[in-house]
């Protein structure tokens, strides 16, 4: 398996289309998660997906990165179109994430989880590394260069060796991103980064998101229930409600838009 | 008090990625190769050799095999008894049909023989986890073992219907068949077990060994982050097979000499492998061997203090051997549920601040 | 009917009184695990341990004596008197109350909310520690175990089907083991009365709460560490159930400690959680290695059902991955 | 530190222990605990208790004390390894294994030693060519000829012709139950039966499948090799299928009264073959229940004396013994070592007056044991159980085995392991 992900990225310039779903129906035995879902996403933008529980917003990024198949629908990525593929296959085109729960390897420690992040950018083999000596500890020290520059740059420095188990939300979620921005992701799907935080936790993990995105040109889609934060940080905003798109556009097109705003006030569906 | 990180700065991400991070812990390793190598082959005596330190060894590297499965891995197998029938069988086959080949490497080969075995059967674990997985190994176990008994081909059609170890050489000495010396024989498993235990320690602190514990702690986030489950699971199905592989060829040729697979590899010793790793610390090298050397040497310990100590009837202190076993497997889980490797290292920790509590 | 098809209806029936048998034992497993989550290894030799408790106190034995005479030097071996059979039953319940008492006091309050691999491993050292314990109270001898359950083919089914075959060829009708009914009887009374205690009583209530749910069972006020006691001693019994049908065919020996290798299958089969799964399982799982062995075993030697029981339910396995009825493994991201 | 450092010394002194011998030390590596408890309690104190009169009554073997080191293997090979180097430094005179495995675990194993090793009715059958295997003696019986005595009797029952008759094996599907099939299979060319073996997987709790198929075939006799719970789930089963009993015969490891008591009533008629006499009817027993029983010097209970499994022990402590009197002849001294027990074993001559002097009138076949014969002429005998008064009865002489057919098979597999263990043939005389 090739990565491929940078060098089909390589020839997109910033502001065009690095993703777009387009008309993605899916349903689990009858219940259906999600509508005829269509957006993009472009080169460099922060872009939030928002809607009530329930809404499917998970289900897209599930969708995004291969963990489900949708009945319908296509998603295009970098200008082609994508066949089924398995999420570890895509991630090796370059779509990193992070999850709602947090999904740390528990057992291993905050070091071990971002290096496993740049999994992707390693290529020694079995026997190479039986050895240890020479590729094999050449690429690890090489890896572990760029996950030195991901620690400081999350100030995570003085937790590099501590087991994830033992530490505080907050840091959990902050190495989570680590992980995934290990793996030097072209995409990075963002599933409720700032839940459960308290406002200094949330400013810090908005700076990161910010920073992330101007240092490395990375795209980002964000699933967010703070609207604040939102509408402070997203370029765009995509918003699902019981599995259908009701709005799309700049935070500030959403905000006013009508059936976004009955959505989250709660008016009843007919 | 001499005990201490102070003053030990690591300099270089290299240095920083070395086994023994601490000065004093280098120290200690390299006394215990020395002592290994150049001590105990001299005032060995068969005794040692065939009651402790052999099945030790031996039972160490199968104890490695299953903690790289299921200690990295996270996959929990009860066939360990009927893989170490393929390395034993394997072995038989090769050192009958190959009679020239080096023992060492007809050791190695059986061990690659049950890696191919041990791939086969890690297909389902692709679907199946936990106890269902760990129960559905069973199905490997008792073909296996099957498998061995009924084809006269394994054993080379002999009427006994069991293998016996031919005596085969290295440089001179007898390591299998009747006339190997303890030293000789202890050397030899030494050798392959210090350097098996130095390739599970490379495999498991890189990038193989993350994408083993990824499986392990979290197999849907490893899959996002790009580990093939599948391809991942069988790598570690085959590298604890070629292990285990390895352990029963030399549990068959220099440990045993002949063996009926049925009582030797049954389904006793797959949960036996299963309580070292478990006893000594899932996930940690050390503790395969910790926990191989408790369930060796305390049976034999007690054995000794109760019938030849106190001079106790053998059925009496062979059940209170099991009592007290027993006794000290819950209790240690009570203690600390993550092995006695994990008891050493917190143990290690509160030494490095010593006399400072925390 | 041809003797082929009526042979083949005769294993088919006798795979499933077998694998009744097999339930019986599985029924333990599955109590304790949809309780706590606990894969309680040591079921097998509770089921030895129990059935030797049994023979015990029916012919009067002196716990220990073993042990008491190569310490003291003295030389007893029996109180002297023979219990009847219900008595006996009814002392080893008590025995079984008691051990699952101790169980919970000793190893699993330290235990709790330890990953399920950890307690998987204290029900090992339980298994160990029962096992010597077992040998030192009660000698390690065979014993005869009588509780007056009917044993042997049954005649009037043999005389009744014996004119079903074809004219002129050889059948001797068919064949059904007493005991085997007996044990079907018994494993419909139990999975009965199991059912009504967990349906109708306030304990089966806060059971089925505490499997549904740990946590908000716990928040409800229900003492897990009483359920665990409950749910151990039940199993202790079934396990004495097990043990008298099994060892009133081989005697009360360690080997009856193994008859948990014939009911794993069973479990991953049926599911670990499902009493109606443990059932079904063992049904299955009999007869599927008795039509193996009688169709294909043959061919490539016999003595195949040991492994193609495992194959068995690997091959389920692979299409069901929870067992037949286990509560489905939601993944969720 | 002081404690620590005491306690690895304790540590090692008990791992080593050793203690200063000057008896003539028999190692019993017995199985008191275990999945074949049930036969290794009866064997070992037999043994032990033999020893025990020897020593209380003769005050020893040529007046030097006999010392039984018993060593609990559970019937488990790693354990025989470890109770074998335990004890072979003390002066261990001969071994008595007591399992298939730690037997021929043994066969290289104590030959490099110099040690004898006596696997009475059991172990690597083609041991008995004592030029190939110098130091394995396996008299008087072997599978082989317990096959052969089986098929015997069933031709006697028969005057003599079983031509079309069938014969079933059911065997326990390991190496030892395999043991009986070649032979039986040469025979069935001989005798013109037809054969059919079946297996029972260990460890044979559910043999319902087996027993279904004898039921449907009507085997005219059913043979057995089966081992611990087999035994007992087996006879239950044929019981239940009202199978007759006096056409079922076991192998001698198949008929012990554990075997045939859970079966109750039922089991009555049930046959075994032996090698030795049974029941408490011999005078040696008087001596036992004086000097040793009664005494309060008993290794068990007491109450296995005369049963199958204690009379077996107490036999093959009785040819070890005889063993060590032809050895203390041979090389006139009486403090005889490993090699020396050898040279006895291997001239060891067993005859009607012998036993008769040793209280054992015709309670063992009649045999002797040469250079190139270690097993001697494989004589045995037929034992039937009587279920109503509990005991059993010899029914047959012991009779010849059908070396004919046995001798050839004996020939090629030992000379099969002299090739592959490039071992050079001893001349004998």
């Amino acid at each position: 398996m090739k990565n491929h992900g940078t060098s089909l990225v390589s020839n997109i310039e910033p502001g065009q289309e690095v993703l777009s779903v387009q008309n993605i129906s899916l349903s689990f035995g009858g219940v259906k998660a999600l509508t005829d879902i269509s957006f993009d996403l472009v080169k460099g933008e922060v872009r939030a997906i928002i809607g009530p529980n329930g809404a499917g917003k998970s289900s897209m990024l599930n969708v995004i990165n291969g963990f489900y198949h949708p009945q319908e629908g296509e998603v295009f990525y970098c200008g082609q179109k994508r066949n089924a593929m398995k999420p570890h296959q895509i991630a090796h085109q370059g779509i990193a994430r992070t999850f709602q729960n947090i999904a740390l390897f528990k057992g291993m420690s905050t070091l071990d989880n971002i290096m496993t992040g740049r999994f992707t950018h390693m290529k020694t083999n079995v026997l190479q590394h039986a050895f240890w000596r020479g590729p094999a500890e050449q690429e690890e020290i090489e890896n572990r260069l760029k996950v030195e520059e991901i620690i400081d740059f999350l100030e995570i420095q003085t937790i590099r060796k501590t087991p994830v188990g033992r530490l505080p939300y907050g840091l959990q979620k902050r190495v989570e991103l680590g992980r995934a921005l290990a793996a030097e992701p072209v995409l990075l799907l963002l599933d409720e980064p700032m839940a459960g935080m308290n406002i200094e936790e949330k400013e810090d993990m908005s700076r990161f998101i910010l920073d992330v995105q101007e240092e490395f040109g990375t795209t980002i889609a964000l699933i967010e229930h703070d609207m604040g934060v939102v509408m402070d940080i997203s370029d765009r905003v995509v918003v699902l409600d019981y599995g259908k798109k009701i709005g799309d556009g700049t935070p500030d097109e959403v905000r006013n838009n009508q059936a976004v705003i009955d959505a989250y006030l709660g008016v009843p569906h007919e | 008090m001499f005990y201490r990180q102070a003053g030990d700065f690591k300099s270089s991400y290299r240095e920083d990625l070395q086994t023994f991070a601490l000065k004093q812990d280098r120290w200690a390793y390299y006394a215990l190769l020395v002592v290994a190598f150049l001590v105990v082959p001299f005032i060995i005596n068969d005794y040692w050799a065939s009651a402790v330190l052999l099945p030790f060894l031996i039972l160490a590297i199968a104890a490695l095999g299953l903690n790289i499965l299921t200690g990295y891995c996270g996959q929990v197998s009860l066939g360990t008894g009927g893989f170490m029938a393929v390395g034993a069988y394997a072995c038989y086959k090769i050192m009958t049909s190959a009679p020239d080949l080096s023992i060492f490497f007809v050791v190695l080969l059986s061990g690659a023989v049950t890696a191919l075995v041990g791939l086969i059967f890690g297909i389902p674990s692709l679907r199946i986890k936990g106890f269902y997985l760990a129960v559905a190994t069973l199905a490997a176990q008792f073909f296996l073992v099957w498998l061995f008994n009924k084809v006269p081909w394994f054993y080379n059609y002999s009427a006994s219907g069991q293998i016996s170890a031919p005596e085969r050489t290295m440089f001179g000495w007898a390591i299998t068949g009747p006339n190997a010396e303890a030293p000789v024989r202890y050397l030899f498993c030494i050798t392959i077990v210090v350097l098996l235990a130095w390739i599970a320690r490379n495999l498991t602190r890189g990038r193989i060994g993350r994408s083993w514990m990824a499986i392990r702690d979290m197999d849907i986030a490893a899959e996002i982050i790009g580990v093939d489950p599948l391809k991942t699971k069988l790598l570690a199905f085959a590298v604890s097979s070629f292990y285990i592989g390895v352990s029963g060829a030399l549990f068959f040729s220099v440990y045993l000499g002949a063996v009926e697979v049925g009582e030797v590899f049954g389904i006793t010793l797959s949960f036996l492998i299963l309580f070292m790793i478990i006893i000594g610390g899932l996930g940690s090298i050390l503790g395969s061997f910790i926990g191989a050397g408790f369930l060796v040497l305390v049976p034999v310990l007690l054995k000794n203090v109760m019938v030849n100590g106190l001079g106790w009837p053998t059925d009496i202190a062979a059940h209170i051997e099991f009592v007290i076993v027993g006794g000290l497997i819950m209790g240690f889980l009570i203690v600390e549920p993550h092995g006695l490797a994990q008891l050493w290292r917190l143990a290690k920790e509160k030494l490095l601040l010593w006399p400072f509590p925390h | 009917m041809s003797p082929d098809f009526l042979n083949t209806i005769e294993v088919i029936l006798n795979g499933l009184m077998a694998g009744v048998m097999y339930s019986l034992v599985a029924l333990g497993f599955v109590l304790i695990f949809k309780a706590s989550g606990i894969f309680n290894y040591a079921q097998g030799v509770m089921a030895l341990f129990a059935a030797m408790t049994l023979v015990g106190f029916q012919t009067g034995q002196v716990p220990f004596s073993h042990l008491i005479n190569a310490v003291f030097g003295t030389s007893i071996h029996s109180f002297g008197w023979t219990l009847p059979a219900v008595v006996a039953v009814l002392l080893t319940v008590v025995v079984m109350i008691l051990f699952a008492i101790l169980v919970e006091r000793l190893v699993l309050k330290h235990l709790v909310n330890q990953e399920p691999i950890i307690l998987f491993m204290a029900t090992i050292g339980l298994a160990y520690f029962m096992e010597g314990m077992g040998d030192l109270m009660w000698g390690s001898e065979m014993k005869i175990l009588d509780v007056g359950v009917p044993q042997g083919g049954s005649l009037w089914l043999e005389e009744f089907t014996a004119g079903w075959a074809t004219e002129g060829s050889t059948y001797y009708g068919m064949y059904i083991d007493r005991l085997d009914i007996v044990a079907t009887v018994v494993a419909i009374v139990l999975v009965i009365s199991l059912t009504l205690f967990s349906q109708y009583t306030r304990t089966g209530r806060a059971l089925r709460a505490v499997a549904d749910d740990h946590q908000a069972a716990l928040s409800v006020g229900i003492s897990l560490r009483k359920i665990w006691v409950i749910v151990w001693a039940i199993a202790g019994i079934v396990a004495m159930v097990a043990g008298i049908m099994w060892g009133a065919k081989s005697g009360v020996q360690f080997s009856l400690s193994l008859i948990a290798l014939k009911a794993l299958p069973v479990l991953i089969l049926g599911g670990f959680t499902s009493i109606p799964g443990a059932i079904i399982g063992g049904l299955i799982i009999g007869v599927g290695e008795k039509l193996f062995e009688y169709g294909v075993g043959p061919l490539i030697g016999g003595a195949t059902e040991n492994w193609f029981a495992y194959v068995l339910a690997l091959i389920f396995l692979v299409f069901r991955p929870q067992g037949l009825f286990g509560d489905k493994i939601i993944e969720r991201v | 530190m002081k404690g620590l450092k005491a306690a690895g010394i304790a540590m090692v002194a008990a791992l080593t222990s050793t203690t200063a011998v000057a008896d003539l030390v028999f190692p019993s590596l017995s199985y008191r605990t275990g999945p074949y408890a049930v036969n290794g309690i009866p064997y070992a104190d037999g043994y032990e208790d033999y020893l025990t009169l020897v020593n209380e009554r003769d005050g020893g073997i040529g007046g030097v004390k006999a010392k039984v080191l018993e060593c609990e293997t559970g019937y488990n090979t790693q354990k025989g390894v470890e109770c074998y180097e335990a004890t072979k430094g003390e002066g261990a005179l001969v071994y008595q294994p007591l399992s298939t495995g730690i037997t021929y675990q043994l066969i290289p194993k104590a030959t490099a030693d110099g040690i004898p090793v006596h696997s009475m009715g059991y172990g690597r059958t083609s041991a008995k060519n004592g030029k190939v295997f110098s130091h394995i003696f396996n008299y008087p019986v072997n599978y082989w000829d317990g096959a052969s005595h089986a098929v015997n009797h069933i031709l006697d029952v028969n005057g003599g012709d079983i031509a079309g008759k069938t014969i079933a094996l059911v065997y326990h599907n390991s190496a030892y139950g395999k043991e009986p099939i070649r032979t039986l299979e040469e025979l069935s060319k001989k005798h013109g039966y037809k054969f059919t073996p079946i297996a029972v997987d260990h460890p044979g709790q559910e043999q319902k499948s087996q027993w279904l198929q004898i039921r449907r075939e009507r085997p005219d006799y059913v043979l057995m090799w089966g081992w611990g719970v087999m035994n007992q789930v087996a006879i239950q089963e044929a019981a239940n299928i009202r199978f007759p009993m006096e056409n079922f015969i076991g192998i001698w490891w198949s008929g012990s009264e554990n075997d045939v008591l859970p079966a109750g009533i039922k089991a009555n008629g049930y046959k075994a073959l032996t090698f030795h006499g049974v029941g408490s009817d011999f005078p040696i027993f008087d001596d036992i229940k004086k000097y040793v029983v009664d005494a309060g010097k008993a290794a068990g209970a007491g109450d296995q004396v005369g049963t199958v499994l204690y009379n077996r022990g107490l036999y093959a402590a009785l040819l070890a013994v005889e063993a060590a009197k032809v050895a203390q002849e041979i090389h006139g001294t009486k403090d005889i070592n490993a090699a020396q027990m050898r040279d006895g074993m291997e001239a060891l001559v067993i005859d009607n007056a012998k036993m008769e002097a040793l209280g054992i009138p015709g309670f063992g076949p009649e045999f002797s044991v040469d250079c190139g014969n270690h097993g001697g002429p494989g004589l045995g005998a037929v034992q039937q159980w009587d279920a109503e008064a509990g005991t059993w009865s010899l029914i047959s002489d012991f009779a010849p085995s059908d070396m004919d057919v046995i001798q050839p098979l004996i020939d090629e597999d030992s000379s099969a392991f002299a090739t592959e263990n490039k071992i050079e043939m001893k001349e004998c005389a």
